[in-house]
């Protein structure tokens, strides 16, 4: 039995062991950026080896460690439980930690704190992997938890900063507060069904009848996990803390950990709940109906959704500074995400988990990109990047395709995802379309201020009195054009043939869908 | 055929830049006037022959209501006796014109162009003439309108002129439009027609396999044949000038003599008559078609001769008299007789084209038009004199000038018809006042330019006739109008005046009614007379200032106000019309565009203000966004939800 | 066919886009390649449709038609299909030729040369993929890769406010093929297709209700209409033409303005019949207000591009007229005059393009008497206004005539606003040329000298193109009548 | 029991939560704010205990195991917390997060 644990977590086991090995290695006196971020990067790319494996990637058979039969189980009491879709997850988790420590391979090598960074970041990785296999309310909780302390001092690991400790503190407090909000939610729910595990919540038989503490726990949870979702009005803190982060940490905050909030998300309100039967009758303001669960939250997710997408893209309209821009910008892409859960059909889950997909590469890789320009000296206003695609065209045309992706101009893999995702709106009809068409009307907008910040790059030219910034041509390093490169690369070859990576999806979702039965 | 004269204006075109392209122009025109003389030769050896050559332009899908099995159209050539008729007319008066232009044009800038021009009018003017269906024949018809645009606007410097030339085009282009909606109509009377699908299928062609025209096979008196022989009437009406189109013909006067001459008196302008010609044989005109025909030509001619009263431009006096005999062609085919139109027509051409050419020769050496300037040209300007008084006496209609004999046939085939309906006779009369005025101010043109000793206007050059060029065209014109009238007597000739097949209608009406001649003639020589008392030897007759006659001049002058409602309509009412949609359009429309503009940086800001970078703040926003899902979810959802009709 | 000529003709425009955007000051000359090669590809692809069999009856099959699964999911499957049918053909014909026309008139482009061309491509590419797509999402693509460069065409090279007029069209276009696309996605999963490949669309389409079909082909009409544009979602039109670079506007004009009659065509009207049969009296309301209010406002304008800008408004009406009689007669209508009007708005609005730079102004009221300065330019103005009228044995004349007949059959004496509205617009033309060309010289400027070849070149192309069609339009009307519609079932 | 009961006690953690809430909102100071998330997090504690001898548990964890473990996450959080809040003290000498809005709009 204890066997089969183990190797049900060897990913996640194998990130721990490599948080602990940096840890140990600072212990030790070791100083070098390179040895931990090898450490890290091998510890992911190893991980993520395994977990494509456990997906059955044929060609890496050999990796396996969990066998096809024990995956996509049916809810048990136990903690956890391993589904197809918590695997794509974890990939994608794994993923974007894999580009980060890539890309922070080429900071400065004396780099005070580097330990701190990549041992919190692979502890950040652990809590995100133990989410994805949640079986248990309490237990996703945690997994969150861990997440989050690790982000928490993540945003503030150098400790100089004035501007990141801010963030570091604002973070830290909203965070606080989200999460004693979803834990009382979860209370709530504990004592409404008399348990956390979601088979219980899934059978939906409460023991109080009450379902009013139901309604109220998952209200609560909603508010206590969109924080970590950045769904309006949840999502303030993230403007500042991605601005005010280190750069590759926003990275990791933008296209990792804010994940995590997704299937937190498909694991409380889609799977598990789409079957669970009638709460009961709700007498509120003297008007009695019956309550189901998941028509009543997909009401408020629906609403959650449309405000998210529209503020954010009108948050992001008149703004000047390049990371707030893309701040504001992932908070409506958390929008189109939150569409998916609010549909709710496997086509629904597939396509968000697409967009999760494509957001790692696309925003984390724009926050890469951000970082190198930075490094390279140039200011961190829009107006500051005039004409760069003269001095960096290679560079620039990367970031030009993160951006394009972001907007969902075709061929991309921004396109791909919102394209199945609207269709998949579309497809579940009822009042659906219209997420679809808010969803739509939302991405017309975003076009703007992409297309205006594409314009200042490549058509604006740079003022004449304004001196050139010192390492305007200094090389950015081979790990952070790698990472860079990965991103472009995924971004194209999936927005060109999305087919392996959806199909995938698709199966995944469609089991996971399934669970709750 | 059709194609040779294309090319033969086309060829005209090419030469545009080659010195001398003048006489390459005038040497095509040759070659026109004898295959036409050819034509016309052949069709009088075999009378009543017709021989079409056509091939299909395009064929079109069906459309349920009346082609549901598609149809074609065709383009090709037809020569009939009445087409070859036409055709002799436009190639000769054609040749003279341009043979008159050498002289004429020789110091103009713009040759080139001028002959070009000139070309492409008689290539499609030709082309008009033998086309075999009504669509080959609208496609030319509106080329000839494009033709008569650019010569009209030959001087397009003079603002007048410019402005003329698109009136014109206008004009016309009403009656056009109303013409294509007669050619659908036509279409549909036809292809609903017995055995109509295979005359669909072969393209509306004038002539049919072995059947010449399709006359009658629609008679009756249907509605739909009415509104398709209106609408013919409206087209004719906007090309020959007629009430209430008729506008723009005095003001074409603005291009060059020559054009005058050959377009806008001989040819073009006829072509609406050339329609209503053929048209009462391949629609046959209703009852109620015939008197509205007669009403607008009856009405225009007076109407347009009392305008030529006054005027004191000899060419506008000419151009009024145009739309005025223009009005007889129009009675005489109202009238039922048709061929009496085109025999009007066929004189018409020469008699009116020799005055044009005579005015355009005083014109030359005396560099005015203005009549009042002119005075005593009979001296230095002899043979042109001759030749003006030849068409002015074959225009009051005196025997035994051209003009006598049709007229003559007009009134009597108006009196003929009038017998069988009364609602003819007021035309009648109208018709028999406008022979006395037409003498009238055709004579006072003519004796205000020659007779007398001297000019009226000293500064005037010291006149002299124009070169052999010149003076050729108005020899040979002169002598056609003397016998042009009587040619039609020859049977071989007079086999020519018949349409489809039908057996000629030897025009001689008038010969067998003494009264009515000689009552026609007697009104002839009356205005003669008037005018000779009025402006014989120079005499200028001034009106007193204070007489009663005064303001009906003034109105005359003014041309009824008519041109003046044109202008106030086009310009007050449409294009004012325009304007304030132009405004709504701005303003309205396009102001709620700005407004959502505003509207969405307005927002973006205003949420940004909410960014204060105050933690609390942040916490706030989440307390706030917990509340309101609590309210969400326990207390609207459900109802919502309920409201529904339940999960 | 076995040599799959339409993807080697999309690539071969994609490696022209793509080398024209690095080529930097050379970009004209491969510009200029791509667009010969392009036409020889259009020549071939004629020539075998000239030979091809014909569809079965009924059945939307089509010419060369190409087709491999692209994404394949258990509830759709997205594949690249392409092919084409006369109907396409003719306006791929178009593409090509204003293509060519468009570099050649804008050969001394020095404001980013590279950038310039490669958007000029960019466009022409989405164009041909437009009319060549038959998945939705294909479509859809090319759809979108019109409406970029397009915008960038307008927001970078454009006039003084070439910002707002960027934007208002970008803000049009956009939220229509927003809705076009929700339209499209109903459609396929409303109607069950599982699959994004035109003729399953059509074949599945028929099991929807009447109302759905209705509510469908409305979604549908608003999203290609705003292209069209039809009143009253017409006023980026006007902006848009009056602050775009010439080539802009020509392509503009000539080009985008047909994907809205295109895409109507194919996606609604040979799809959705039935709805369609439910709104035509909308579609007449609309084409009338549509003819009426832009040649009635043409008339109030003094700037030369916006005249010719509501001119294409009345002659679009026109094209929804015939669409909407909905009968053999009228579809091969429409089409005729989509060529014919992107023939036609292409010369107008290079002839005045010519003028602005020449004479310094676009301002009606300001020009005067530009024919003996510049003769040739006055020519193609004539030409193009003559023909933009309606002349008989000018393009447009055939496809009018047509459109009007079709008209006729179906609505009897209604054809009469269209007819009266020809005479308005032979008003504004006869009126802008007795200004412009005629008349004594006003402000001409010293230096004023005629157009120089590349001009006279671009324009004369299409002058050609102008007589040649308008006399001899049976080849064209033989290539639209071969198309599969014609053999749908009730198709009247 | 009777359900007044559980309304009872839902009304004590749920006011308990209500005054955490409170001071996370109005308190500037960063020590008094790590006080009132505390607050808040023992409201939910206290939920578990009671509804784990109220409804007992049918599978999974207990509620006194939850609470006991949510102890532990709580102290983690403080400790977070202080490190961060030593870190701000000793980067700009105050403990104000009323003081720390650098980052706006």
């Amino acid at each position: 039995m204890d066997t089969t644990i183990l190797a049900t977590f060897t990913p996640e086991l194998i990130v721990l062991g490599a948080a602990l090995l940096v840890f140990l290695l600072d212990v030790l006196g070791v100083r070098k950026l390179e040895t931990f971020g090898a450490v890290a990067v091998s510890a992911t790319a190893i991980a993520l080896l395994a977990v494509v494996a456990d997906l059955g990637f044929a060609p890496l058979a050999v990796l396996r460690t969990i066998p096809a039969s024990s995956i996509d189980l049916p809810l048990g009491p136990s903690l956890y439980v391993v589904t197809s879709l918590g695997l794509v997850f974890q990939a994608i988790f794994l993923t974007s930690a894999l580009l980060v420590s890539l890309a922070s391979l080429s900071r400065p090598s004396d780099e005070k704190g580097s330990a701190v960074f990549f041992g919190l970041l692979l502890m950040a990785t652990v809590g995100m992997l133990f989410a994805a296999v949640a079986s248990d309310l309490i237990f996703l909780l945690l997994a969150v938890e861990i997440t989050g302390i690790s982000t928490y001092l993540l945003v503030g690991y150098t400790r100089k900063d004035a501007r990141s400790l801010e963030a570091a503190m604002k973070f830290y407090i909203v965070g606080a507060l989200s999460s004693s909000l979803s834990f009382f939610g979860a209370s709530l729910l504990f004592g409404a069904y008399g348990g956390t595990s979601f088979s219980v919540l899934a059978r939906g038989t409460s023991v109080i009848g009450y379902p009013a503490l139901a309604l109220a726990g998952y209200a609560l949870l909603l508010a206590g996990l969109g924080f970590k979702l950045t769904l309006v009005p949840f999502h303030a803190w993230a403007v500042d803390v991605y601005d005010g982060a280190p750069d590759d940490v926003s990275a990791f905050l933008a296209g990792g950990s804010k994940k995590i909030g997704v299937f937190a998300f498909f694991l409380l309100f889609t799977g598990p709940v789409l079957l669970a039967p009638a709460l009961g009758v709700w007498c509120p303001a003297g008007h009695c109906s019956t309550v189901t669960l998941r028509p009543t939250l997909e009401l408020a997710l629906g609403v959650l959704a449309v405000l998210t997408m529209t503020i954010g893209n009108l948050l992001a309209l008149q703004q000047k500074e390049v990371k707030r821009l893309l701040a504001y910008s992932s908070i409506s892409q958390a929008g189109y995400m939150l569409i998916g859960v609010a549909v709710g059909t496997a086509p629904a889950l597939a396509g968000a988990t697409l967009q999760v997909f494509a957001h790692v590469f696309m925003k984390a890789g724009a926050f890469l990109v951000v970082a190198a320009v930075l490094g390279l000296g140039v200011g961190p206003r829009v107006e500051d990047w005039k004409g760069l695609a003269r001095q960096r065209p290679y560079l620039m045309l990367a970031f030009a395709l993160m951006l394009l992706s972001l907007a969902g101009i075709p061929l991309t893999i921004g396109f791909v995802s919102k394209f199945v995702l609207f269709s998949a709106a579309v497809q579940a009809e009822g009042w659906f379309v219209w997420l679809a068409v808010a969803g739509l009307l939302n991405s017309a907008l975003s076009v703007f201020y992409y297309a205006r910040f594409l314009k200042t790059i490549y058509l604006d030219s740079p003022p004449p009195d304004a001196p050139a910034p010192p390492r305007l041509f200094a090389p950015i390093g081979y790990g952070r054009s790698a990472a860079i490169a990965i991103a472009v690369v995924a971004i194209v070859a999936f927005g060109i043939d999305p087919q392996p990576v959806l199909s995938g999806m698709q199966a995944a979702a469609t089991h996971f869908v399934a669970i709750g039965a | 055929m059709a194609v040779s004269f294309g090319i033969v204006g086309l060829l005209g075109t090419r030469l545009k830049k080659l010195e001398y392209g003048g006489w390459i122009a005038v040497g095509f025109a040759a070659a026109a006037m004898i295959v036409g003389l050819l034509v016309a030769a052949a069709e009088m050896l075999s009378p009543g022959s017709y021989t079409d050559q056509s091939f299909t332009w395009l064929h079109l899908p069906g459309s349920p209501g009346t082609f549901p099995n598609g149809f074609s159209l065709v383009m090709g050539s037809l020569v009939d006796p009445i087409s070859a008729l036409m055709l002799l007319v436009v190639t000769v008066v054609g040749f003279l014109v341009m043979l008159y232009s050498i002289g004429y044009m020789h110091h103009d800038h713009g040759l080139p162009r001028y002959y070009a021009e000139l070309s492409l009018f008689l290539a499609a003017m030709t082309g008009l003439v033998i086309a075999d269906n009504l669509l080959e024949f609208f496609l030319f018809w509106e080329l000839v309108g494009v033709c008569s645009y650019f010569l009209i606007g030959f001087y397009y410097e003079k603002p007048s002129a410019a402005s003329a030339a698109k009136e014109a085009f206008l004009v016309t282009r009403i009656g056009d439009v109303l013409f294509l909606l007669g050619i659908f109509l036509y279409f549909t009377v036809y292809a609903t027609a017995g055995g109509g699908a295979g005359w669909a299928a072969s393209g509306f062609k004038f002539v049919s396999g072995s059947t010449p025209f399709l006359a009658g096979a629609m008679g009756g008196n249907t509605p739909l044949l009415t509104v398709a022989g209106l609408m013919m009437l409206a087209g004719a009406a906007g090309k020959s000038a007629q009430f209430p189109l008729h506008a723009w013909l005095p003001d074409a006067m603005e291009g060059p003599t020559t054009v005058s001459a050959l377009i806008h008196a001989a040819t073009m302008v006829a072509a609406g008559v050339y329609l209503l010609v053929i048209a009462s044989l391949f629609l046959g005109f209703t009852p109620d078609d015939r008197l509205a025909i007669v009403a607008v030509g009856g009405f225009t001619t007076f109407f347009a001769a009392t305008m030529a009263v006054v005027h004191p431009d000899i060419k506008r006096v000419i151009a009024y008299s145009t739309i005025s005999q223009l009005g007889y062609m129009v009675l005489g085919v109202g009238a039922g007789f048709a061929m009496v139109g085109m025999y009007h027509l066929f004189t018409h051409a020469f008699f009116k084209a020799l005055l044009f050419l005579a005015a355009g020769s005083v014109i030359h050496a005396v560099g005015t038009q203005d009549l009042f300037k002119m005075g005593g040209l009979r001296k230095p300007m002899r043979v042109t004199a001759i030749a003006f008084a030849v068409g002015a006496l074959s225009l009051s209609g005196i025997p035994p000038f051209a003009g006598f004999f049709s007229k003559d046939d007009v009134l009597s085939s108006v009196y003929t018809a009038a017998q069988s309906n009364p609602a003819y006779w007021p035309f009648l009369i109208l018709a028999y006042a406008t022979v006395f005025l037409t003498a009238y101010y055709i004579f006072r043109a003519w004796f205000l330019a020659f007779s007398g000793d001297k000019s009226r206007d000293p500064t005037l050059p010291a006149a002299h006739e124009g070169p052999w060029t010149m003076q050729v065209p108005l020899y040979v014109l002169s002598a056609l109008a003397i016998v042009a009238g009587v040619l039609p007597f020859t049977p071989s000739f007079g086999s020519l005046f018949s349409l489809g097949g039908a057996t000629s209608v030897p025009p001689t009406y008038g010969t067998t009614d003494l009264v009515l001649s000689s009552v026609s003639v007697g009104l002839g020589l009356g205005g003669i007379l008037l005018a000779r008392a009025l402006w014989g030897n120079g005499r200028v007759y001034v009106l007193a200032p204070d007489s009663a006659l005064q303001p009906m001049r003034t109105i005359l002058l003014e041309r009824y106000y008519i041109k003046a409602g044109y202008d106030w309509v086009g310009l007050r009412i449409v294009y004012g019309g325009s304007r304030v949609a132009d405004f709504f359009e701005r303003y309205v429309i396009d102001g709620t565009i700005h407004g959502f503009e505003r509207l969405g940086t307005k927002l973006s800001n205003g949420l940004r203000e909410g960014q204060t970078g105050l933690v609390s703040d942040y916490a706030s926003y989440v307390v706030a966004g917990v509340i309101g899902l609590l309210i969400l979810l326990l207390f609207v959802a459900p109802l919502i939800i309920a409201s529904l009709g339940g999960p | 066919m076995t040599l799959p000529l339409l993807s080697v003709t999309l690539a071969t425009l994609l490696i022209g886009t793509v080398l024209t955007f690095v080529a930097k000051e050379k970009a004209r000359y491969v510009a200029l390649a791509t667009s010969v090669v392009f036409l020889l590809e259009v020549a071939a692809l004629l020539a075998a449709y000239t030979v091809w069999p014909g569809p079965v009856n009924g059945s939307p099959g089509y010419a060369n038609l190409e087709s491999y699964s692209w994404i394949h999911l258990s509830w759709l499957s997205i594949n690249y299909t392409v092919g084409v049918d006369g109907i396409s053909l003719v306006m791929i014909l178009l593409t090509a030729f204003l293509q060519i026309a468009t570099v050649v008139y804008s050969w001394e482009e020095t404001k980013e040369p590279g950038a310039f061309f490669g958007l000029l491509m960019l466009t022409c590419l989405g164009c041909f993929g437009v009319f060549i797509a038959l998945d939705v999402l294909l479509f859809f693509l090319f759809w979108e890769a019109v409406l970029i460069p397009m915008f960038f065409l307008i927001g970078f090279w454009g006039g003084p406010r070439r910002r707002y007029a960027a934007l208002k069209f970008f803000v049009y276009t956009h939220v229509a093929s927003i809705v076009m696309l929700v339209g499209l996605l109903a459609l396929v999963f409303y109607s069950g297709a599982k699959s994004f490949d035109f003729s399953a669309i059509y074949v599945a389409a028929h099991g929807l209700s009447p109302t759905v079909q209705t509510f469908l082909f409305l979604a549908l009409f608003f999203g290609f209409g705003v292209k069209f544009p039809i009143v009253p979602f017409h006023t980026w039109l006007p902006d848009a033409h009056v602050e775009a670079p010439t080539a802009g506007s020509v392509l503009l004009a000539g080009l985008l303005l047909k994907l809205g009659a295109y895409g109507l065509i194919r996606w609604a009207v040979e799809i959705l019949p039935i709805g369609m049969s439910h709104l035509t009296p909308l579609l007449y309301v609309v084409a009338f207000a549509s003819i009426v209010w832009g040649s009635v406002i043409a008339l109030a304008q003094r700037d030369l591009k916006r005249l010719i800008a509501y001119s294409s408004i009345n002659h679009m009406g026109i094209v929804l007229l015939a669409i909407a009689v909905y009968s053999q007669l009228g579809l091969l209508a429409a089409v005729l005059l989509m060529f014919a009007h992107g023939v036609v708005s292409a010369l107008l609005f290079m002839a005045s393009g010519s003028v602005h730079h020449t004479f310094g102004t676009r301002d009606i009221s300001k020009l005067g008497g530009i024919t003996p300065v510049a003769p040739i330019l006055a020519t193609m103005l004539m030409v193009g206004s003559l023909a933009s009228l309606g002349l008989p044995a000018l393009i447009s004349f055939p496809a009018e005539f047509t459109a009007l007949l079709a008209t006729w059959d179906r609505l009897a004496y209604w054809v009469l606003i269209p007819l009266v509205l020809l005479v308005v617009t032979a008003a504004f033309y006869l009126w802008m040329m007795q200004r412009v060309l005629f008349g004594p010289q006003r402000n001409i400027p010293e230096k004023a000298h005629d157009i120089p070849w590349f001009e006279t070149a671009a324009m004369g192309i299409l002058v050609a193109l102008v007589i040649v069609y308008g006399i001899l339009p049976g080849f064209l009307v033989n290539v639209i009548v071969n198309s599969p519609v014609y053999g749908f079932p009730g198709f009247p | 029991m009777t359900d007044l009961s559980v309304a009872s006690f839902l009304f004590l953690s749920g006011a308990l939560l209500a005054i955490g809430l409170f001071g996370i909102l109005t308190r500037r100071n960063f020590i008094l704010l790590l006080i009132a998330v505390e607050i808040a997090m023992n409201a939910a504690i206290l939920n578990f205990v009671y509804f784990a001898a109220f409804a007992g548990t049918s599978q999974g964890l207990s509620g006194q195991a939850i609470a006991v473990v949510l102890v532990g996450l709580a102290a983690t959080e403080i400790a977070v917390g202080l490190a961060i809040v030593l870190a701000l003290n000793r980067q700009r000498g105050s403990i104000n997060v009323g003081e720390a809005t650098t980052l706006k709009l």
